[in-house]
């Protein structure tokens, strides 16, 4: 086998392009011309553990002074292969480990996951569990956004504040899901062709009740945030991602909206129930970081629309497919690709099976990792300041990235 | 969105000599994917990309697999001294990797259009044309399979390992691979586990 | 004009400020040791086996079915079956597991074993204060360290427990009554056959749960 | 009263007498630094408490409160911590100077604390040139950092390093500049001659420089460019933790990291101590009827209040970035005060204006000339470049 532009034997592995040039490639010419310095470049490596790299991420940049010159992403320090450990246990088995793949969101990795398979099975999902689906995906929507804003402004060194207002938040939405699921992170709930269990005594109320404050909550985050200047210098014009390039690189979610691009997956597929809700998808018209803020503020306020219908119309009947088997599933051979607009952007799940109860081939969509393509080209240019915006505004989770 | 047919006979049509094969999905049907010859393959992408009643401009998800060598026992008629008998012949079908590559349109909003490339198997000829030029959302998951699989995408412009570790050897997903007993066992290992940690721990204590 | 966004957000944070002295929903930390925020009915967090009556070693449940082996995800559960048998809650000869081992350095609380379990044997706890300063040997629980009777299941997980107890009463009465109806059978027939339940054959208990549970 | 007013200076002249003749010297600048450097360090302590608890208060939590009554042992467990750290120097580090930046932060931050009044008659030393040396000592600490950031042979600290050298030479001009209004107004670079030119009372209000348009705009850009030059949020660029880890202090740990940390309070202190000696009548009582209540006590309180500013500020914005900084510094802050001198000017010139109104035609004038200014670069910082935003649905 001819593998061998893998570059080990570069000591700037990360950095070069083939393996054969190196760093050298971005130092200055020896000979200055008239207005240059000849200042060196700076070779950082941010990460694996920097405070805003989101967990054990790394950046090798190259510096012109603080402008970045050159960016390259380096994944793999959280990699337990996943898709390995998936095709190796049984269908079910899986199940609690896609809550750890984008462990902000375990509701929406579970229903992509349950999704994907109810495709391959030829499930159907009772109308009550596609109402509580919607009703935990959308709180999930809520909780991750919230998180998101509070992270980015802690990257823009707002010392936290932000941060614990949206965890204040999240927590009650969690709590949600622990007296819901059991557990507050690692909900594991969903089963194919419905859910695991009924919602417990009051628990309606309790989301309704939550749904009811969050606007208010929102507000105030708004109101803290939105219109401060530091925010407004720092963020806007910084990191923009054009359409094209947007479109180009397989970039989903907010992200993808906040350059301009009109695609929700919960419009185009109508997967589950959403054609019921009526919603609207806001899209940024410059694809900076206050674009892609602003975005996911917007975005909140429509999900919380779904919450409130779908809180008012759930039906009574059953949360389970009856055809569906806990233990012995085995669908028959083929294959299926399901997706869902998870927070981050295009959760898929690509599932081939053999007929045997273990997935022949499971494969993830990451949104995360995908958006993370475009990096480099955000930042150029940039400093490094900005750099851990701009990362802070990808919204990625290391558990999915790197699966 | 075209039926997978129509779309065949489009590609046909545009790319002079691709050879475009239709791959049944047996629990999906509007799953089924479309086989590329790695030949015209980049050809037939951008037509796929750039048509615009097509206009797939958005290579969502890229997935390696690997199908490994498979024994099949035939039945043939053999003539065996001098008479005619059913014996039975296994025939080793070789293997292959694959990159399917889910192809939706975000500007007419449909899809989605499943491709599939094969290599011709799983040793020697491992490479296949890299679709990062067209789909520049290619570019991590082709990599991840580079890395995972072992296909070596020609074209690509930054081929190296993603998840694993530069000095890396192996390719983890593979159906064959064979992990390394390299880690700390859990406390109470059990079944194979234990039989894997007593056989290291008998092989340090020899060394 | 620049600078309201300042004051703006200034005020919001004064506003927190003020109010985290005279409103609980602005001072939202618990003070851990001393307060615990009382466990929802759901919460679960490690695996337990669940024991009716005195003995916690004679009344389990489990059967040692190994089922929960099996689909158990990261596989920390270790089951050794007997090699005698004892009657279980219904009266009928089962194993029991001679060695019951879950490993909670690996356990990942998915509640996958509970809900594969056809014997409603192994529940979900809700300990989570399990820090030790040893990573080996305290952090396998062994069988006795995990029977822990069916008046805690109910305290923990009262509708649930109600539920199952209502539905392991019924089973048994039903099995009362098919025994009795045997035995009466025999008394008429007065037959020499044995009639000894078959332990292989599946328990009914598996039958009546559901898939959802 | 007046006792307690100077029962310090009492204190220290009647243990000065005590002691032999010969050795009067020495006792006379022990009893000067001995209680400038406890007070100093136990207001350290005490504002990193109440930073945090009140930093908690913002941020819907308790703040540290487990170490002593309502937590307030907390700064003595954290210094007891530091002490016993492991002191950490790179393997490549210059060791020598990566051992003296500490202490070349906190020596001059100290000597500053030499000229301020604290109260009536407490001044250390009562320079003539009290204003001068305050800044020339201060100034010093740009030093420290660069040896810090440079000595560790780290690419976060030296970008730290370069950091805070570019903020605080730009920050020293607008910080300068703004003071040069009240040298211009009281005519003396002598700090308790300033706080004397400031200490008489109208109608009962005080004559403070704050309650004049260009001691009020001068008082903000003095407090902005202060914390900018003293590195708090939301200038706190050359330790920014969320883009270079910890700045210039990266790779120091124990008790060196703990007289940086306690080097930056104590150069935050002693801006806070100038702006009050130059705009808020030092240690002056803010109305005539309280004037015979110690005056020590005012220098505190008013000293208390604007570190609580600091405070709440340092809880709500984020951080700048460099360019910003800069740009913010040279064409927001300098500008501004330029304009403030020249309203100091005219304020000092119209003081002969005898009319009947011409105080409100006085104001009326410096304020709208400021706040003309204020206006116009504002919009060229911030408005100009991105106007506002209105966000569209897709269809």
């Amino acid at each position: 086998m001819s593998l061998t532009s893998t570059g080990a034997a570069n000591p700037f592995g990360a950095l070069s392009a083939n393996g054969t040039e190196s760093v050298q490639r971005f130092s200055r010419s020896p000979k200055p011309d008239p207005g240059d310095l000849g200042g060196e470049l700076l070779e950082v490596s941010m990460g694996p553990h920097h405070p805003s790299t989101h967990g054990v991420f790394r950046m090798d940049v190259v510096l012109d002074g603080e402008t970045v010159v050159k960016l390259k992403p380096v994944f793999g320090y959280l990699h337990r292969n996943h898709e390995k450990i998936a095709e190796n246990t049984s269908y079910l088995g899986s199940m609690p480990y896609t809550d750890r793949l984008d462990y902000l969101c375990s509701m929406t990795n579970n229903w992509a996951y349950a999704l994907s398979v109810e495709k391959l099975a030829g499930l159907q999902v009772p109308e009550r569990a596609q109402y509580i689906r919607v009703i935990t995906a959308e709180l999930t929507r809520l909780l991750n956004h919230t998180c998101l804003i509070g992270f980015l402004l802690q990257d823009m060194g707002a010392l936290g504040t932000p941060m614990m207002y949206a965890f204040r938040e999240r927590e009650k939405i969690l709590d949600l899901f622990e007296s819901l699921s059991g557990a507050r992170m690692m909900c594991n709930y969903m089963r194919f062709g419905g859910c695991r269990c009924e919602l417990p005594k009051h628990w309606l109320e309790q989301a309704r009740q939550v749904v009811e404050d969050f606007p208010h909550f929102l507000d105030e985050f708004e109101a803290l945030l939105t219109g401060n200047e530091i925010l407004l210098a720092r963020s806007q014009g910084v990191g923009v991602l054009p359409k094209d390039l947007a479109i180009n690189a397989s970039i989903t979610g907010p992200m993808l909206r906040a350059a301009g691009v009109g695609y929700d997956i919960r419009k185009v597929d109508n997967y589950g129930i959403y054609e019921r809700f009526e919603f609207r998808v806001p899209i940024g018209a410059h694809g900076d970081v206050f674009d892609r803020y602003m975005v996911r503020v917007l975005e909140m306020r429509e999900s919380l629309g779904i919450l409130r219908k779908a809180l008012t119309d759930i039906p009574e009947g059953p949360i389970m497919d009856p055809k569906s088997k806990l233990r012995g599933f085995k669908p028959k051979a083929g294959e299926a690709y399901g997706r869902i607009e998870g927070p981050k952007g295009e959760l898929g799940f690509y599932l081939i099976s053999d007929g045997s109860a273990n997935p022949f081939r499971y494969r993830v969509r990451p949104p995360s990792l995908i958006n993370l393509t475009v990096l480099e080209d955000m930042c150029l240019g940039h400093n490094v300041a900005d750099v851990v915006i701009i990362l802070g505004s990808v919204d990625i989770v290391l558990g999915e990235v790197d699966r | 969105m075209l039926s997978l047919d129509q779309i065949k006979l489009r590609i046909e049509q545009a790319v002079p000599g691709a050879r475009v094969e239709l791959v049944p999905n047996g629990a999906l049907a509007d799953q089924a994917s479309l086989w590329l010859d790695a030949a015209h393959a980049v050809e037939c992408a951008r037509f796929l990309r750039e048509t615009p009643d097509l206009s797939f401009d958005y290579a969502s998800n890229v997935t390696g697999v690997d199908w490994p060598d498979t024994t099949v026992k035939t039945k043939v008629k053999k003539v065996v001294e001098g008479q005619e008998t059913d014996v039975e012949e296994s025939v080793v079908k070789p293997g292959f990797l694959e990159a399917v590559y889910h192809l939706y349109s975000m500007t007419r909003k449909h899809g989605p259009l499943v491709i599939r490339l094969r290599t011709a198997n799983r040793t020697d000829s491992v490479r296949l044309p890299s679709f990062t030029p067209v789909w520049r959302g290619a570019e991590f998951q082709e990599r991840e399979i580079f890395d995972l699989f072992g296909i070596v995408f020609d074209g690509h412009p930054d081929l190296r390992r993603l998840l694993m570790w530069d000095g890396f050897q192996d390719h983890p997903m593979r159906k064959d691979y064979v992990e390394p007993d390299d880690y700390e066992y859990e406390p109470t290992p059990h079944d194979e586990v234990l039989e894997k940690a007593q056989s290291r721990a008998a092989k340090e204590a020899n060394a | 004009m620049l600078g309201t966004g300042l004051i703006q957000g200034l005020m919001e944070t004064a506003k927190n400020f003020v109010g985290s002295y005279h409103d609980e929903a602005r001072l939202v930390t618990v003070q851990y040791p001393e307060e615990k925020i009382p466990a929802k009915e759901n919460s679960r967090n490690f695996p337990f086996l669940v024991y009716d009556g005195e003995d916690p070693q004679a009344g389990l449940r489990c059967v040692a079915c190994q089922i929960c082996e099996k689909e158990c995800p990261p596989k920390c559960i270790y089951i050794v079956k007997s090699k005698d048998k004892k009657p279980d809650y219904t009266g009928k000869a089962q194993l029991y597991p001679a060695t019951f081992d879950i490993d909670v350095s690996v356990c990942m609380s998915c509640q996958i074993c509970v809900e594969v379990c056809p014997f409603d044997a192994i529940k979900m706890d809700q300990v989570f204060e399990l820090s030790t300063s040893d990573r080996f040997a305290t952090l396998l629980l062994k069988k006795t360290t995990l029977a822990k009777p069916n008046a805690y299941f109910h305290q923990i997980h009262p509708t649930d427990a109600a539920e199952i107890d209502g539905r392991l009463a019924e089973e048994k009465r039903k099995a009362e009554e098919k025994a009795k109806a045997a035995a009466a059978a025999k008394a008429a027939a007065a037959a020499a056959a044995t009639t000894g339940t078959d332990p292989k054959a599946p328990p009914v208990g598996g039958a009546a749960k559901s898939p959802t549970n | 009263m007046e006792t307690l007013d100077q029962i310090f200076v009492l204190a220290k002249h009647w243990l000065v007498a005590r002691v032999p003749e010969p050795l009067a010297w020495l006792a006379t600048i022990l009893l000067s630094i001995g209680p400038l450097i406890t007070v100093f360090a136990s207001c350290f302590a005490i504002t990193t408490i109440v930073e945090r608890k009140a930093l908690g208060r913002i941020q819907n939590r308790f703040g540290p409160n487990r170490v002593g009554p309502f937590g307030l042992l907390q700064p003595l467990a954290d210094g007891l911590k530091m002490l016993i750290k492991e002191d950490l120097v790179p393997a490549q580090a210059d060791k020598v100077v990566h051992l003296l930046a500490p202490f070349a932060l906190v020596v001059p931050a100290w000597l500053t604390f030499s000229v301020l009044p604290f109260g009536r008659n407490m001044t250390v030393i009562d320079l003539d040139a009290g204003l001068l040396f305050f800044f020339a000592v201060g100034a010093s600490s740009e030093l420290a950092v660069f040896m810090a950031g440079w000595s560790s042979r780290n690419k976060y600290a030296l970008m730290g390093a370069m950091r805070g050298i570019a903020q605080m030479i730009s920050y020293e001009v607008p910080l300068v500049l703004s003071t040069v209004a009240v040298v211009m107004s009281v005519g003396s670079l002598s700090l308790p001659s300033i706080v004397e030119a400031q200490s008489a009372y109208v109608f009962g209000m005080p004559t403070w420089h704050v309650f004049t348009p260009w001691g009020l705009s001068g008082f903000i850009l003095f407090l902005i460019a202060g914390a900018a030059e003293a590195n708090r949020a939301p200038f706190d660029l050359p330790e920014a933790e969320s883009e270079i880890i910890a700045g210039y202090l990266t790779e120091y740990s124990g008790f060196k990291y703990a007289l940086f940390f306690m080097g930056e309070y104590l150069g935050l202190f002693a801006i806070t101590g100038m702006g009050i000696t130059l705009f808020l009548g030092g240690w002056t009582a803010p109305v005539s009827f309280l004037a015979t209540t110690p005056s020590w006590f005012w220098f505190f309180a008013k000293f208390g209040a604007i570190i609580a500013l600091f405070i709440w500020v340092r809880g709500t914005v984020p951080r700048l970035r460099m360019d910003q900084l800069m740009k913010f510094a040279w064409k927001f802050l300098v500008p501004l005060t330029l304009v403030n001198l020249v309203v100091a000017a005219f304020w000092h010139f119209s003081g002969t204006w005898q009319f009947p109104g011409a105080i409100f035609a006085r104001w009326l004038l410096g304020a709208g000339f400021i706040g003309g200014a204020y206006v116009t670069l504002g919009r060229a910082l911030h408005t100009n470049q991105f106007p506002p935003r209105v966000y569209a649905y897709a269809e």
